[in-house]
């Protein structure tokens, strides 16, 4: 059964939005950050206007409300993405999550020597961490290359990388090229080795429905406001066995068990790793978004937008002087197309796209090291989800041709 | 054949809770069973092994079977209302064999009113208590 | 002119809230977290029903409204706090403040040796990153005992641990007591021996228009949730001078000015600290909320809470078997009253109280020490702010008054 | 005595852009214009402390005094509309006594139809270009 779009759309209120300069909004920016359906937003107002209350320790009833949605929320979402509550720790987002196996468990568990593998397609974001732990710690930090012609991770490159490695960081599914990484393959070799596995699924969990129990990777990096969530919260799922190995990372609150002059005893599990009063109405609004979720077949969702994307790229390709970078033909190719006119500067034409209501996002994307293989300082970047359709893609790509026409 | 849901010595036990005008009156009966419970724990023998946890309050409890074979548990808590709970689940099943015990469900509570009035983290407490005592039985078996 | 409280209640649609035992709820867990005026939640509806992007780099209509409004509410939030945007760091709430300053400038800035000054009556929050920075580097945790007859800090026990401190951090007002230290003399006599200090003002900010330039601290921490902003937001106000000796904390997307595989250079300022996507809902949703308190001065909000919990404890102090913890006759003193009755446990209490509608905290309300010192476990806590009313006050009195008499 | 907002020379510029049809023409335009700066800054000589924050895009601004004591700036951005604005910039200001550029408003933008064309963070881009040039100014009075 088809995704009925039109239906979809009719649950975010942002789509009826007309700009100041009388076009209606057709938002192709998705990989920065999707869009929320009301029931999102219904969920989170509802919590603020009827038991908002700190959560644990409820000895009231506003208290115990909040307490139960946030744990309620905690199992949706855990559940969603195939793994016990007990796996998930909540974190602002895809970043923090990062910054979490940095601090929480590879400043307690690598050495001096020791080697960290990353790509140069990564986000700034799996890419810093490592670099400051390389300066403290002494760990070296190894870039797999890409392979500029088909845009894919350079396996070959990987296998050599790989000897010595205590960890590999591998971005799920790229936000500029849209390519999806073989990270099953990746996760084998890398355990085949002994190395712990984090994928950055910032970009993966809104376009496949991640399993992580099923996956296999250590750590698994996820922010909810790219995938129909709110702002401010995301999560990091970690396998146990990986989590008795960590120690603390923020502390205060929560996180403990015994706090005395003398010192203080943590938590075990997540809760060492969640401190301060939680993130619920957020939590509450991720939670609200999975269950939207749920209703969709994420099999249907990819497809949807493996169509937009490659329908788009491929009308692009037409227009003279328009270059693609990625291959969203790859059928496994997420909804990201990166693209740039070669006289047209990007931020202007990021602003005659505007111009016609198309949002896209023009810039290096947190991801410079992958600008500088791809030998250019930024690129325009439409990126497609659940709600485009079809219309929206030829609209855009016409008001492409006429930009490219009339300004170059 | 149906079993019954609780052992008959708990009837008029639960017909004394459910003979209460309001939640208040509710409380204060298990403020009353709290300090009758048949099988008190000291607080000297709260340790981290016994203690149940998801309480609001801290609660401990030993399940053990006497000479004659029959279950025996032993609960303390801090807070009497727990305490009250305690004590009206160890009248129900002190004594019982433990097959019995470990296939009996916490219906009780709902006769008597209880469950309801607590909220739901509360009664997720007393859930993870029965459950505690319920999975010791089971050991027993 | 007095606050007019029963229009104030209107601006909160929580307040007609029945919970479902029939009681209307009587909401005394403000010190946990303030309830929230329905135009702060509207601001973040009306975010995600017409403009939610992602921020910076704003090459379209709406990001650039996105970006508009969170610089706006930064705007807004710093100058509430009597300061500029720049000296404002966006963190998820005082705990990651605290944190920050932990990470971001203590462990760049000081040695095995260097002296921190903490007190008895600090949150955890303000206990257990010292203690592990303490750890780490080898600083040594010094504790500022209270009097626990006046429930204040032991002054003359401050100025001998002085000798030889770095920093000192103390929280402004006390989750637990109520009780407003002497920050000014504390400032004074911290710079005076060349330490730093660090106020943490996440019951303060409630209770008190902080003007973070004025009053000299060099870093200040605050949750939104506690003043009527959104959970999951919050700051650490930071003086120039000191800011200029941070070193990075969380690092990924925002913060850098260049990535390589050679290496990353940082933004400078506040934006070397706000890494990954901003929070940019909570941002907006805590500017109007500050735009709502700006309505009212808050020494009259001070003084209506006050009174509300002198009057409290007054009448409390009547009922046989209540101790009050604390000393709300004070005039500075805010709107926390902690008690325990002398049969009736805290946990029991609450229930019961909770029976009649009434919301109060109890637990250790994340002050171990604190309860060491006092020598209890946990309290029962009312906390009183802008919204309620002496009538409330009156009729939790007398259901405090029949519990006590039935129950004991 | 009311002074005018700008140079009489830019009068046929602004008509220029009030007749454009519509928001497409006018970028149009300013590509154009973009290409006829009077004054551009290479890319070589592009350095940190010639470069205006808060642009969207990479712009850099150099002012000097020419020998006859008249302003000149030079700038030079990546992109073409920022390039055409400061073109039509550097047109007003361009041959100016300092004293009248450090008094200027950048009220041409308005009349141009470009100001309100532009959504407020490329707005505050080309007001921060303006008071670059304005306060280079003032320190050279
Ligand atoms: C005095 C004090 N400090 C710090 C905190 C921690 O604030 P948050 O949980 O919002 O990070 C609290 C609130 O719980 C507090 O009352
Ligand atoms: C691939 C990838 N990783 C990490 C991130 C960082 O996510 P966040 O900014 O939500 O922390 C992003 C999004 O910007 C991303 O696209």
């Amino acid at each position: 059964m088809a995704l009925d779009v039109n239906a979809i759309r009719n649950d975010f209120p942002i789509l009826s939005r007309v700009l100041p300069n009388g076009h209606p909004l057709v938002y192709f920016d998705n990989a920065a950050t999707s869009q929320k359906p009301k029931c999102v937003i219904d969920a989170m107002t509802q919590y603020y206007e009827q038991y908002n209350s700190n959560a644990h320790r409820a000895n009231h009833t506003l208290a115990d409300e909040a307490t139960q949605a946030l744990e309620s929320a905690r199992n949706k979402i855990s559940s969603y993405f195939g793994t016990n509550p007990e796996n998930m720790i909540y974190t602002s987002g895809a970043t923090e999550a990062i910054n979490l196996v940095a601090y929480g468990w590879a400043r307690y568990n690598l050495q001096k020597g020791d080697v960290i593998v990353i790509t140069e397609m990564e986000h700034h974001a799996d890419i810093v961490p490592w670099q400051e732990l390389s300066k403290e710690k002494g760990v070296e930090v190894r870039y797999v290359p890409i392979n500029t012609e088909s845009f894919t991770l350079d396996m070959e490159a990987f296998d050599v990388a790989l000897d010595g490695a205590k960890l590999v960081c591998v971005v799920h599914t790229s936000n500029v090229l849209g390519i999806r990484n073989p990270v099953e393959e990746i996760i084998l070799k890398s355990h085949a080795v002994g190395s712990r596995v984090l994928l950055d699924c910032a970009q993966g969990a809104p376009h496949e429905r991640i399993s992580f129990d099923n996956m296999d990777a250590d750590f698994i990096a996820i922010s909810a406001h790219k995938m129909a969530g709110p702002t401010g919260i995301g999560c990091l799922l970690v396998k146990s066995d990986v989590m008795d190995k960590m120690g603390p990372f923020m502390t205060g609150g929560s996180m403990i068990r015994r706090v005395t002059t003398d010192g203080s005893t943590f938590q075990e599990g997540h809760a060492m790793f969640e401190t301060g009063t939680p993130r619920i109405a957020e939590a509450i609004g991720w939670g609200a978004a999975v269950d939207w979720l749920s209703n969709f077949d994420m099999k249907e969702v990819h497809a949807h937008v493996h169509n937009l994307a490659h329908f788009a790229s491929q009308e692009m390709s037409k227009i003279n002087g328009i270059r693609i970078f990625g291959d969203p033909s790859r059928s496994d190719s997420s909804g990201a197309v990166s693209f740039l006119h070669d006289s047209i500067q990007s931020q202007d034409l990021a602003i005659l796209l505007d111009e016609g209501g198309f949002a896209v996002r023009t810039g290096h994307h947190c991801a410079q090291p992958l600008m500088d293989a791809l030998g250019v300082p930024s690129t325009n970047r439409a990126s497609f989800w659940i709600y485009n359709t079809e219309e929206e893609v030829e609209s855009f790509v016409k008001h492409l041709r006429y930009i490219c026409d009339r300004f170059s | 054949m149906t079993s019954r849901l609780w052992p008959e010595h708990l009837d008029p036990v639960i017909a004394e809770f459910q003979d209460c005008f309001d939640s208040m009156e509710r409380y204060e009966l298990l403020f009353e069973y709290s300090a009758k419970h048949p099988s008190p724990l000291p607080p000297e023998e709260w340790t981290d092994e016994n203690q149940v946890h998801g309480c609001q309050s801290r609660a401990h409890i030993e399940c053990s079977l006497d000479s004659s074979g029959r279950f025996l548990m032993r609960g303390g808590a801090d807070a009497q209302i727990v305490q009250g709970l305690m004590s009206v689940t160890a009248m129900a099943v002190n004594g019982m064999k433990p097959e019995r015990v470990s296939s009996m469900s916490p219906e009780y509570a709902d006769a008597m009113g209880i469950r309801n009035s607590l909220t739901p983290s509360r009664a997720n407490g007393f859930l993870n208590m029965f459950e505690r005592v319920r999975s010791e039985a089971e050991k027993m078996v």
